[in-house]
């Protein structure tokens, strides 16, 4: 069963959600975040190694492994890990009854998984579903709150339309080739319907993404959901849907010239059938995003939405990387340095927001700019992995995110996009004032002294792994700076 | 022992840097602090350890250089690059001077920050600036020198900023590195300019310099000369952020909040040489280039001579220090702007020597007076710290070139090679005509006249620190003590430096020995340079006369002015006033005019983008509606509102782009009724 | 006039349409989540609409995504009705606009 | 003709009862409405020779979500919608763009040749569920997507239950409701 051994990091993923939902009845509530996100964390570290297992290769024109998405799913892993240490950090000090968020938080992990594997609409859709069930009720885990109920309810209509225009693009594909595989020819004459469902397609999984003009959502459900989830959902939600996006991408390539699969994302494909109008949507998808996304936030307070409004800004910035390394003109594509900065973006983020999630205070109260002000100098461990992370986001050396960007501008760059890769460089400096603002934040001096009784007496047992994976993605953010290609090779 | 690896230099102060960051953050609980003997031997071992590689390595250096590459590091198709060291005569000088100055600074520190809090800490940003610094000069690509240019920017924030309880270091702090940020945005864009010129791998020297020799021999100048001129300002933006010129400048005497005065030193020694080095490296581009070349040579006399009339205003002795290295810093560029990269990197060499000596000095005297630095309230110290009086007199003879000491040969060298390098341009006039222009002559007359001002207020700083009587209270008289051994060490190793280093090359004696080293490095670059620059042989003992005398005639008119001058009496601040501060902060203030207008664009682009370009989306759908329920649906938080203009946008990109393929035709009759309404127009009127 | 394949495709898109229209414009909850299940339910018809002009091969697919579809709206529906039980119990409310307090 | 004067008949009433939904004020209504489309979809479905699937949407849409729908009315017994207006100023904005973007799916769908094949398949029970669980090694393979649709079932199924749950709040905040 080959086939079985391609799937081992999904299958050992969902074993785990399975056990730990089944464990979850038989614990009482004390126990039951302290015990279920280490079995989580245990299952989600197999899965990590289970990835030595897989070769690259498809399973039934379905599923595809190959190094770029093996990186793609180690980097899911790590921002779920990330998210259970948040998580169990949250409910534990919270003192929530019940533990069903672990195991629905590996269900979302397995679907982001399989939706970085898909190479069929069928199986992308799936997928893509199986991430945001999840991700619907865990938004919605602080079930008190307002403003949960409100990003539960904007996410699920926003996500439910959007999912329903995708299916639709998908139906109008399968029109088109006869078949919802994504390298499928296209059959005579039906070349506009296949246009129509292409442009659905994408925008669906751009609205994933949270790439303008499709971003609405992001600002009130980031907001909405407590900061750990937050963590979790820009990371893994992201990855998976611009995953996806980078194979329709190539897909649409080999289709429009009616070429075999290339359904690995680590060679270059070339194959001279691109389409200016797509360029043309990309390109202004991109511009759009970035602006929206750089100067929305710099208006805001709280951190959560400075973080959406950047999760909107690098939307933008990766679909450029779809441009690379010469799409107008010669129809080539390349997606390495795309899904680069696409890991380190999602690595940092996440490892940002769950720092955050441990310095916020209970419920996240103390999450605007000025409240959270000199809380890095009390615990200096964890503020100094987000500082890294946020440094990563900004762009500085020597963290990652500075050579994804370099990458990413240097090939716009030679691409020919001088215009936008120089308004793109200058949108990222006035982004990189709110992500600095935040790390100035954190270490400047405190306004009066500590007052809240609550954030000194928590049981200090459930930071443990989330301090254990702050460090970690701060480690990996500094690794992939000082070998950028082991991290493609792993 | 020649076959040392290169990779030792950086690694011992990356050790150091581990080792005293963890000994720092363990020892942050504890009410005393760590030992402060044991943290501040091993913060001068490392430095040290690095220092010897570089003398055992510099003394066996073949002539051609050593080059070791780790690994690889990036393998983008459109970007390779390795992690690679090249051991040249550039990088040998550069690193001689910077291991050793960098031990000699941290054996001082021990003297200086003793009794602080923050010990170990400030070890170990010293350690991690020496690291970054050698991996600037050390590397073999311009992505790794990059990576060190961060490098000291963020260490420099962190040492300005290392007394962080005071709000006023942290806005010192600030403003360094967000200044710094605007160049290093050049030296981004230069090399992304680069990229796109020469390819994938043309960010390592080597490879580089290959290429621009293949665009010179190939006569393919004229295709990439104008991006090749863009990239030549950019990367020269980047470097005036580093080396403190004009615009960028005002950093630097800001940076002078950090711990008084080794921080200091570090930005005014070490540091700011990067920008230099980073033009002599590139030096093969530059000399092709020669409009960048005489902006960089008019920069750099401008900013020497603001800098030096700004010096006279100054009360703090340490920002006095501060603008004098803006303006021997304008020098070098000068230097560099003539294509004598190998005369500006002896200054840089002679000048780490003098102003180390000088800030050393500076830093004794204010140890010794308890933290005072107005120079206002000290006079008469050279009863009372003989030592430290000398060897700032003796720097300052270095400095203002006196016949025999460091500066002397550094600066006349750099003054004769405006003269000779310097071009001659032709100038159109409006009406026709034209006059040539010896733009040689110019910056050298400037540079004279700076070299008059430097004399001028260098004085000054001697004789308000040294001379005449004492003028602070009487009980802290009492206090005044001569600076422990382990200051006095270096500070008197540093005077032999900045009397003998000279003699490296020493061109009227017939010692050009530093010029030889350089010349497997530079040569290529100069040649090229003083092809295209006509370069006229002039004698070199008319212009160190002419040096003397400028010097002498600056000693003469600060003895004048200041000697038997009643100083006021100073007030709380040591900063300048009246025509003075605005002469000094003139930059300041353009810089603030530069902020402003972009808090407006943000305000604008918030206010617009956000609320106003959404509010007209929806303008569209209900005009009616808006008249009448006025402003407050403006704010998109209705998910329904949200969805409509998500569909819209999608339904808007879809009806282009399907335009564009062609698929969405515009029907006939709208060409038919556009043409029908034309002429009826055309009949109407 | 026999039947077309571009008629069944039109009643699709005529449907669909219909149901996102109902699930923005209308503000009642149950509204929303009705008008969900319409579109998938259209785009169910165009995929079988689609199967009948494709040759044996590919007309399969056509038969088989529309049972995985209906499975996904039915879990869609179920965590759909979940959240309004969920966000009811906060604000006693079923008016789409009333959830709409957030600011930044 | 026969077929087609069968088509017309579903085609209206599917797509007036969509336009009922769109049009009722209460939600019971819509939801009925909702199932009349359903049912008519499921007799184009068996029209074009896929009973199976139209007995599927009998079974699934017309009984269980309908079901579930209805049965949420009647729990949320104050969801009526008597109190909002139907339409407001959004849905001006909202239909227009609807349409266009409908519009030019037409557009597109127009200009392609449609055409029935001959040769395509019966959708009837025993084919589809070979090819469904086809675990061939060159098969379809849609054996592994039904496995990961056991997976998504059940991710919703607790994400439901996380929701909808009663008590699963905070112990103070529910200790604090004990009290009143």
């Amino acid at each position: 069963m080959t086939s079985l051994v391609m799937f081992m990091p999904v299958i050992v993923v969902a074993l785990g959600a399975l056990v730990s939902l089944a464990a979850e009845p038989f614990l009482n509530d004390e126990s039951k975040h302290k015990v279920l996100p280490w079995v989580a964390a245990v299952f989600v570290a197999l899965g990590m190694a289970a990835f030595a297992l897989v070769k690259v290769d498809c399973v039934y024109d379905l599923f595809a492994v190959d190094p770029v998405r093996r990186l793609l799913g180690v980097s899911v892993l790590l921002c779920a890990l990330l998210g259970i240490g948040g998580l169990q950090w949250m409910l534990g000090r919270e003192k929530m009854k019940g533990g069903e968020a672990y195991g629905l938080m590996l269900l979302a992990s397995c679907g982001a998984l399989l939706m970085t594997q898909a190479i069929d609409f069928l199986s992308l859709f799936i997928a893509m579903e199986l991430t945001s069930f999840p991700v619907y009720a865990l938004v919605g885990i602080r079930r008190k709150d307002q403003n949960a109920g409100e990003g539960v309810f904007k996410y699920f209509v926003s996500g439910s339309i959007f999912s329903a225009f995708f299916l639709y693009g998908v139906a109008l594909i399968y029109g088109a080739t006869g078949s919802t595989h994504m390298f499928s020819a296209v059959l005579e004459g039906r070349g506009s319907i296949y246009a129509v469902g292409i442009l659905l397609v994408v925008f669906g999984l751009l609205f994933k993404a949270g790439a303008a003009p499709v971003h609405f959502w992001v600002a009130d459900v980031y907001t909405g959901a407590s900061v750990a989830v937050t963590g979790f959902m820009a990371a893994v939600v992201k990855v998976g849907a611009l995953a996806a996006l980078g194979s329709v991408w190539v897909g649409i390539l080999a289709t429009r010239a009616g070429a075999p699969a290339a359904w690995n994302l680590a060679e270059p494909v070339k194959f001279a059938s691109q389409s200016p109008a797509l360029y043309y949507v990309v390109l202004v998808v991109a511009i759009l995003s970035m602006v929206i996304g750089a100067f929305s936030g710099l208006a805001q307070k709280s951190i959560r939405r400075i973080l959406a409004f950047s999760a909107v800004m690098n939307a933008g910035f990766i679909v450029i990387g779809l441009l690379l390394p010469n799409y107008l003109k010669e129809g080539s594509v390349q997606l390495g340095s795309m899904f680069f900065f696409l890991v380190t973006y999602a690595i940092a983020s996440a490892g940002a927001l769950t720092g955050i999630a441990y310095l916020a205070g209970k419920e996240d109260k103390n999450e605007n700019l000025e409240d959270i002000q000199g809380v890095g100098r009390r615990r200096p461990f964890v503020a100094l992995g987000v500082a890294v992370c946020l440094a990563s986001l900004a762009g500085l050396p020597p963290v990652a995110g500075f050579l994804a960007k370099f990458a990413l501008f240097a090939g716009a760059f030679s691409a020919g996009m001088t215009a936008t890769a120089i308004f793109g460089f200058g949108l990222s400096l006035v982004a990189a004032v709110y992500y600095l603002r935040i790390a100035y934040v954190l270490f400047a001096p405190r306004k009066e002294p500590c007052q809240c009784k609550c954030c000194c007496q928590t049981d200090p047992h459930y930071g443990y792994m989330l301090k254990f994976t702050v460090s970690l993605a701060a480690l990996a953010l500094l690794a992939m700076s000082v070998l950028p290609a082991s991290a493609l090779i792993g | 022992m020649t076959n040392l690896p290169l990779w030792l230099i950086p690694l011992f102060p990356l050790l150091g840097t581990i080792l005293l960051g963890t000994i720092a953050v363990v020892s942050s609980g504890s009410k005393k602090g760590a030992a402060e003997n044991i943290v501040g031997g091993l913060a001068v071992i490392f430095p040290a350890m690095s220092f010897a590689c570089v003398t055992v390595l510099a003394c066996g250096m073949p002539e051609s250089g050593i080059r070791e590459t780790l690994c690889n590091w990036i393998d983008f198709p459109l970007l390779h690059v390795d992690i690679g060291f090249l051991f040249d005569g550039l990088s040998r000088i550069m690193l001689l001077f910077v291991t050793g100055i960098g031990t000699l600074i941290a054996l001082y520190s021990i003297g200086y920050m003793h009794g602080d809090r923050g010990f170990a800490r400030f070890f170990a940003y010293i350690n991690l600036f020496l690291f970054s610094m050698i991996v600037l000069v050390l590397s073999d690509n311009l992505l790794l020198t990059f990576f060190g240019w961060e490098g000291v920017g963020l260490c420099s924030y962190l040492l300005i900023g290392f007394w962080n309880k005071d709000l006023k270091n942290c806005k010192a702090a600030n403003k360094a590195f967000i200044v710094n940020r605007v160049g290093d945005i050049g030296f981004l864009l230069g090399m992304l300019c680069l990229l796109s010129i020469g390819g994938a791998a043309v960010l390592n020297y080597d490879i580089f310099n290959q290429f621009m020799q293949m665009i010179l021999n190939g006569g393919h100048l004229d295709l990439v000369f104008t991006l090749l001129t863009l990239t030549g300002v950019l990367f020269f933006v980047g470097c005036t952020g580093k080396s403190a010129q004009i615009p960028l400048l005002t950093w630097l005497p800001d940076a002078m909040a950090g711990p008084t005065p080794v921080s200091a030193l570090i930005h005014a020694a070490t540091m700011v040489t990067s920008g230099v080095y980073l033009v002599a490296r590139m030096g093969k581009m530059f000399c092709m280039l020669p409009e960048v070349l005489l902006l960089i040579a008019f920069v750099g006399m401008f900013t020497a001579l603001w800098a030096a009339i700004t010096g006279l205003f100054q009360n703090d002795i340490k920002k006095v220090l501060a603008y004098s290295t803006i303006s021997q810093l304008g020098y070098m560029f000068m230097a560099a702007g003539v294509c004598a990269f190998d005369a500006s990197i002896f200054h840089v060499f002679t000048h780490a020597f003098f102003k180390a000596a000088l800030f050393l000095g500076a830093g004794a005297v204010i140890h010794s007076l308890a933290g005072e630095q107005d120079m206002r309230k000290m006079g008469g110290l050279l009863k009372k710290t003989p030592v430290t009086a000398c060897v700032m007199i003796f720097a300052f003879f270095a400095i203002v070139g006196f016949p025999g000491f460091a500066g002397f040969w550094s600066k006349d060298l750099i003054l004769e090679k405006l003269v000779s390098n310097g071009p001659v341009i032709a100038m159109p006039f409006a009406l026709g005509g034209s006059v040539n222009v010896p733009v040689g002559m110019i910056l050298y007359v400037v540079g004279l006249a700076t070299a008059v001002i430097t004399a001028v207020y260098m004085g000054r700083l001697i004789i308000m620190t040294f001379f005449g009587e004492y003028r602070g209270s009487k009980e802290s008289e009492a206090h005044i003590h001569e600076a422990p051994a382990v200051m006095l060490i270096p500070m008197v190793v540093l005077t032999f430096g900045s009397i003998f280093a000279g003699y490296l090359w020493a061109d009227m004696i017939g010692i050009t020995f530093f010029k030889d080293s350089l010349a497997a490095a530079l040569g290529g670059a100069e040649a090229v340079g003083e092809s295209i620059l006509s370069v006229h042989h002039v004698n070199p003992v008319l212009f160190a006369v002419l040096g003397t005398l400028a010097a002498l005639l600056g000693m003469f008119i600060a003895w004048r002015v200041y000697a038997n001058k009643k100083i006021p009496t100073p007030k709380d601040s040591g900063a300048p006033e009246g025509s003075a501060a605005a002469w000094t902060f003139v930059w300041d203030y353009i810089h603030v005019g530069f902020v402003f207008p972009v808090r407006v664009i943000a305000w604008i682009c918030d206010v617009v983008v956000d609320k106003f370009l959404q509010a007209f989306q929806w303008t569209l759908g209900a005009i009616g509606e808006i008249l009448g329920d006025g402003a407050s649906t403006f704010q998109v938080r209705r998910v329904r509102l949200q969805l409509a203009l998500s569909i819209t946008g999608v339904a808007l990109i879809v009806l282009v782009a399907l335009f564009a393929e062609g698929i969405v035709g515009i029907p006939d009759f709208v060409f038919k009724l556009i043409d029908s309404v034309k002429s009826l127009l055309g009949r109407v009127i | 006039m026999e039947l077309q394949p571009i008629f069944i495709q039109i009643l699709a898109l005529a449907i669909f349409a219909v149901g996102i229209i109902v699930a923005i414009s209308r503000r009642n909850l149950f509204f929303v989540l009705m008008g969900i299940e319409l579109a998938l339910n259209a785009v169910n018809l165009s995929f079988v609409g689609f199967a009948k002009t494709l040759p044996a091969e590919a007309s399969l697919t056509g038969q088989i995504v529309p049972l995985f579809s209906i499975a996904i709206a039915a879990a869609e529906a179920c965590v759909g009705f979940a959240m309004v039980i969920l966000i009811f119990r906060n604000r006693e409310s079923v008016d789409a606009d009333s959830y709409s307090n957030m600011r930044g | 003709m026969l077929a087609l004067i069968y088509f017309i008949i579903l085609a209206v009433i599917a797509l007036g009862a969509a336009t009922c939904v769109l049009l009722s004020r209460h939600p019971l209504y819509g939801a009925l409405s909702l199932v009349v489309s359903m049912v008519s979809l499921a007799g184009i479905y068996g029209l074009l020779g896929s009973p199976f699937l139209g007995v599927v949407q009998v079974m699934v849409y017309a009984g269980a979500i309908m079901m579930l729908v209805t049965f949420v009315i009647m729990v949320l017994n104050g969801a009526r919608d008597s109190r909002t207006p139907m339409f407001d100023k959004v849905s001006l904005f909202i239909i227009p763009a609807v349409l266009v973007l409908a519009a030019l799916v037409g557009v597109a769908l127009v200009r392609a040749p449609l055409g029935f094949d001959a040769a395509t398949i019966r959708g009837s029970v025993a084919v589809t569920s070979e090819t469904l669980f086809n675990v061939a090694q060159g098969g379809p393979g849609y054996f592994i997507l039904f496995e990961v649709l056991g997976l998504l079932l059940l991710s919703a199924m607790v994400a439901a239950v996380l929701m909808a749950k009663k008590r699963l709040g905070s112990v103070d905040s529910e200790n604090v409701e004990e009290k009143h």
